[in-house]
């Protein structure tokens, strides 16, 4: 294993360290493991908080600042947050008007999510609503599954909710919001190489030099199935063939088309399967109306990308443009 | 014999544990690369490691439920994932099971384990052959209660509850997973053994070596 | 190799096109392999051009918009543009207040806009004023080498004198920024791991699993030193040590702190070694005015990071603060 | 044997050396990983396709110089990187040295790479010893000028440039790089071939091999 870290487990905490010191319009208590926008909690807003395992920066830390996240929670690596955490930053971050928790979907986040929100209603009186995101085409939704995992539309709910907590809406509206992005977005992700998670010491799986993963997750779980190594223009395929078979995306105002880097792939690449991506979607009649192309729910050190595209109407695409001023996404302010 | 576990014995139940889990932290976490996400050993390790330090606090708890409640306090405040909620709920509820007495007898042992089985079950929404932990803890838990009803000493029955729940461990390689982060590969989850029911195994094989005296290991 | 991409041969054209995508409001000229900001020439501003090879992204195609750079001329993997490139950048994007280049510290890339600039004056009348950027504290400045390599100070020169032109300078007072920024910075880095050069198809470099490369360039070129791998909080003073040794960044009005990661270390590494960094800085009585840490001059796939100094007065932390507006750093605006 | 490069002649060595650049590409990618950033095969080969291309399209020049130039230009605009600007100075003077004639004797041939020489000197402002391609091509040219001084045969003075320049690449072996990106390794420069060098002395044995009549590789 190759990382620049002291010891394993102190790599959560150390990285919170570092970035409240590149941050000072952050808050970090690393006691709770805790980033919050420094001027929380923001009078009469509701307040959107999201939390997971770490290794996915620059979600959720950072996310978090005006028109985005108030708060975001942080679990060991790829372990969901404990409930005391997740309570602390809910009282937190209330202003009165209530607080959104955007939970990903996997067993370990819902169940600590719902412990705390249990936990804050009782104790606390602040008013919570949790929307799990559930994008992540590569999983069946059924009776056999935890059903899809959130995915690539954590970030664009995450931004777009925020820019409808800053617009003013109340906490159903602001929750609203963040089940209509989970909707309309679909995801899909393949790697090229595993992750190692630092206390592992060892990459998760075993991808001999010629084979990728399709339907991979953000955790290093092995995905839908192997197959040899494509060009990227067949992998561009791959990825968007089972998101649009999944959802119709054609019509309306187009998408938010937003390739997404899993981590060790550089830029250079990323925006090569962009071009790709947006041919395959000419192709198929979808229109892109607006897109991202980054590294911004990662993987550790897994070399691969995954593709998220959101079904955007006008309202949609308004939130997306507004200002939001995070040390992951910026614009506009 | 009616009074089998004081506080004394949990102690030690919990002490062996953790250093059970310690000393197979690696092979946890082994197991979850191939059908999860590659911490079960990591972060049950640091759950128990904090279990102990509370337990060793001069502030700690003396006398049975509290422990028990303390532990899954802090497991649930530690631990994370999906372990953390379903550990902690077991002893949440074995706690309240239990209640603020200074030892337990076979029955109430049984009762508590029952009630920490149900706890585990509502938490988590699964049921026995999803490839989870509660594929351990049910039949240990069944074991427990019908050897103690069909008048098997505690000793046995203790035993025989940590057997099952290592055979229920390993009948979990040939299931296909439905619940956790196993259930995203499907059919390919089938032939690995799951991480939870391993380290479940471990606790009842714990329980038994402490709680039977002079028992040492297997 | 495990890459994203169809023929190596293509895969900067293509990643181009994808870049010019996903941002309408860049121009990319595929045929040259030029990204221009789209609405080049700005009337009476002095225009700002950089370029190399590829490879480094978001380095630099990504840094064209307001406030940085004009456009952007891009190499191969690793190999300088050729002058012709070169020079139909600098015709497109000279308003008649003349244009500057911004030239890494490298004998090809040396050379090549050399001949441009020969060619530019030549031809087009176009004034032309070359300055080379060459930071790099692991190689010695001295007869038996090149001379230093550019790289981290790269960025932070073509932000400052960005927003240089901007404010309204002349030819001769942007190319002096630019000059300030050189002179005052200086870098370091560390690769855990080698880069894959496409064409190539295999690591330029062998590095055993316990070893690090003290010292490493952008290139896969390999660094000073070889040393068994650290904790990160001894990579910091290796990073920090031979930096400090060079140039007296205390007092005044301190530093800008620029953690870079090469490629596939993530942010999570990323801040931890920033935190790292800030604390050896504290302990040497360098004061941090404004950091930057993620991703901005990579090297491929290459795992490892890279510390840039740059001490600061008054008018440097004017101009840094001044609104960007491009794809790799944005804000203000 | 006054005449010894015509038109075709000149296109017969271009076209060898692009071949023999591609057959070695991965060599030269490779001495270039050793020092430098693994490009030089990648880098050369594109620019000698393009070289190639532009030799036999239609509208292609049908005079030395102008060949000459046509390649000089091509190479600077096409391969990019140190050696770029220096192959392509190589031919642009050798051009400029050579005119607009129809072949060239063994004294305006050696004048051409003379000029070509000084040109490379001035661009990377080189010198013999510094680890680079002026390693193989000082000797190259050195030797083919004084062999002709001395009266020896063209077909014998250019085997004999052959030889120097692949001599002079092997004397970069133990060399310390001062020049270019090897530079940067210091002492860990010495004991690897220049790739430069390497692909230099390819150029003159594709002169050898096609300008000596009936000579067919070494
Ligand atoms: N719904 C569930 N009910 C019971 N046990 C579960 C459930 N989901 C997961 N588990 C157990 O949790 C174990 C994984 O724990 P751990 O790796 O610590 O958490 P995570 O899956 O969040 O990484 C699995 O091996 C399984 O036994
Ligand atoms: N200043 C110089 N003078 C002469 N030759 C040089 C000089 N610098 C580099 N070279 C030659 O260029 C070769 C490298 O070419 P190439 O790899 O194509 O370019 P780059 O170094 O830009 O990647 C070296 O092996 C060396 O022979
Ligand atoms: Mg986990
Ligand atoms: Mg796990
Ligand atoms: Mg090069
Ligand atoms: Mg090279």
């Amino acid at each position: 294993m190759k990382k620049l870290l002291n010891a394993p487990s102190d790599i959560v905490v150390e990285s919170l360290r570092g970035l409240g010191l590149a941050h000072p319009e952050l808050r970090v208590d690393l006691n709770h493991r805790i980033v919050y926008r420094s001027d929380a909690p923001v009078p009469g807003k509701v307040a959107l908080i999201s939390g997971g395992g770490s290794g996915h920066e620059p979600l959720h830390g950072g996310f978090v600042g005006p028109g985005m996240l108030d708060a975001a929670v942080a679990g060991e690596v790829f372990t969901s947050p404990v409930p005391d955490q997740i309570v602390e930053a809910t009282k937190n971050v209330d202003s009165g008007a209530g607080v959104v928790h955007i939970v990903k979907n996997y067993t370990g986040d819902v169940m600590n999510f719902e412990m705390a929100a249990e936990i804050a209603a009782a104790e606390t009186g602040v008013e919570v609503v949790a929307v799990v995101t559930d994008d992540d085409v590569a999983v069946q939704d059924s009776l056999y599954t935890a059903g899809r995992r959130g995915v690539g539309v954590t970030v664009l709910a995450e931004k777009i909710a925020g820019a409808a907590a800053d617009a003013g809406r109340d906490l159903n509206g602001v929750a609203d919001i963040v089940r209509k992005v989970n909707e309309n977005g679909r995801s899909m992700g393949v790697a090229l190489t595993s992750c190692t998670v630092p206390a592992a010491g060892k990459p998760t799986f075993d991808l001999p030099g010629t084979d990728m993963e399709i339907g991979i997750g953000i955790h290093g779980e092995p995905g839908r199935r192997r197959v040899p190594l494509a060009p990227a223009k067949e992998i561009a395929e791959m990825l968007v063939e089972p998101i649009l078979a999944d959802l119709d995306f054609t019509g309306g105002d187009g998408v938010i088309a937003f390739v997404n880097g899993l981590g060790a792939s550089p830029l250079l690449e990323l925006y090569l399967m962009y071009g790709e991506v947006a041919a395959v979607l000419e192709k198929a009649g979808v229109r892109v109306a607006r897109s991202l192309v980054g590294p911004y729910i990662t993987s550790l050190d897994m070399a691969g990308c995954s593709l998220t595209l959101l079904k955007v109407d006008d309202e949609l695409v308004r939130l997306w443009d507004a200002p939001v001023r995070t040390p992951g996404l910026r614009w506009g302010v | 014999m009616s009074e089998i576990v004081d506080v004394s014995t949990l102690k030690s139940w919990l002490i062996r544990f953790a250093g059970d889990v310690e000393e197979h932290a690696a092979e946890l976490t082994e197991l979850d690369s191939a059908i999860g996400d590659a911490d079960h050993g990591s972060n049950l390790a640091r759950g128990m490691k904090a279990v102990i330090t509370a337990l060793v606090d001069d502030e700690a708890p003396d006398s049975i439920g509290p422990i028990l409640k303390q532990s899954g306090m802090t497991l649930v405040s530690t631990v994370g994932g999906a372990s953390g909620p379903l550990y902690g709920t077991l002893f949440l509820r074995m706690a309240a099971s239990a209640g603020d007495c200074d030892a337990l007898g076979p029955q109430s042992l049984a009762q508590a384990f029952r009630a920490g089985l149900d706890g585990v079950a509502a938490r988590g929404k699964a049921t026995a052959g999803e490839k989870t932990l509660l594929d351990a803890l049910i039949p240990a838990v069944d074991t427990l209660e019908s050897a103690l009803a069909e008048g098997t000493p505690f000793d046995d029955a203790i035993r025989a509850a940590a057997d099952a729940a290592e055979a229920g461990r390993d009948a979990t390689i040939p299931m296909l997973a439905t619940k956790g982060r196993a259930s995203y590969l499907g059919e390919r989850s089938v032939g690995h053994q799951d991480p939870g029911a391993t380290s479940l195994a471990l606790l009842f094989r714990a329980a038994a070596n402490t709680m039977i005296d002079g028992e040492d290991g297997k």
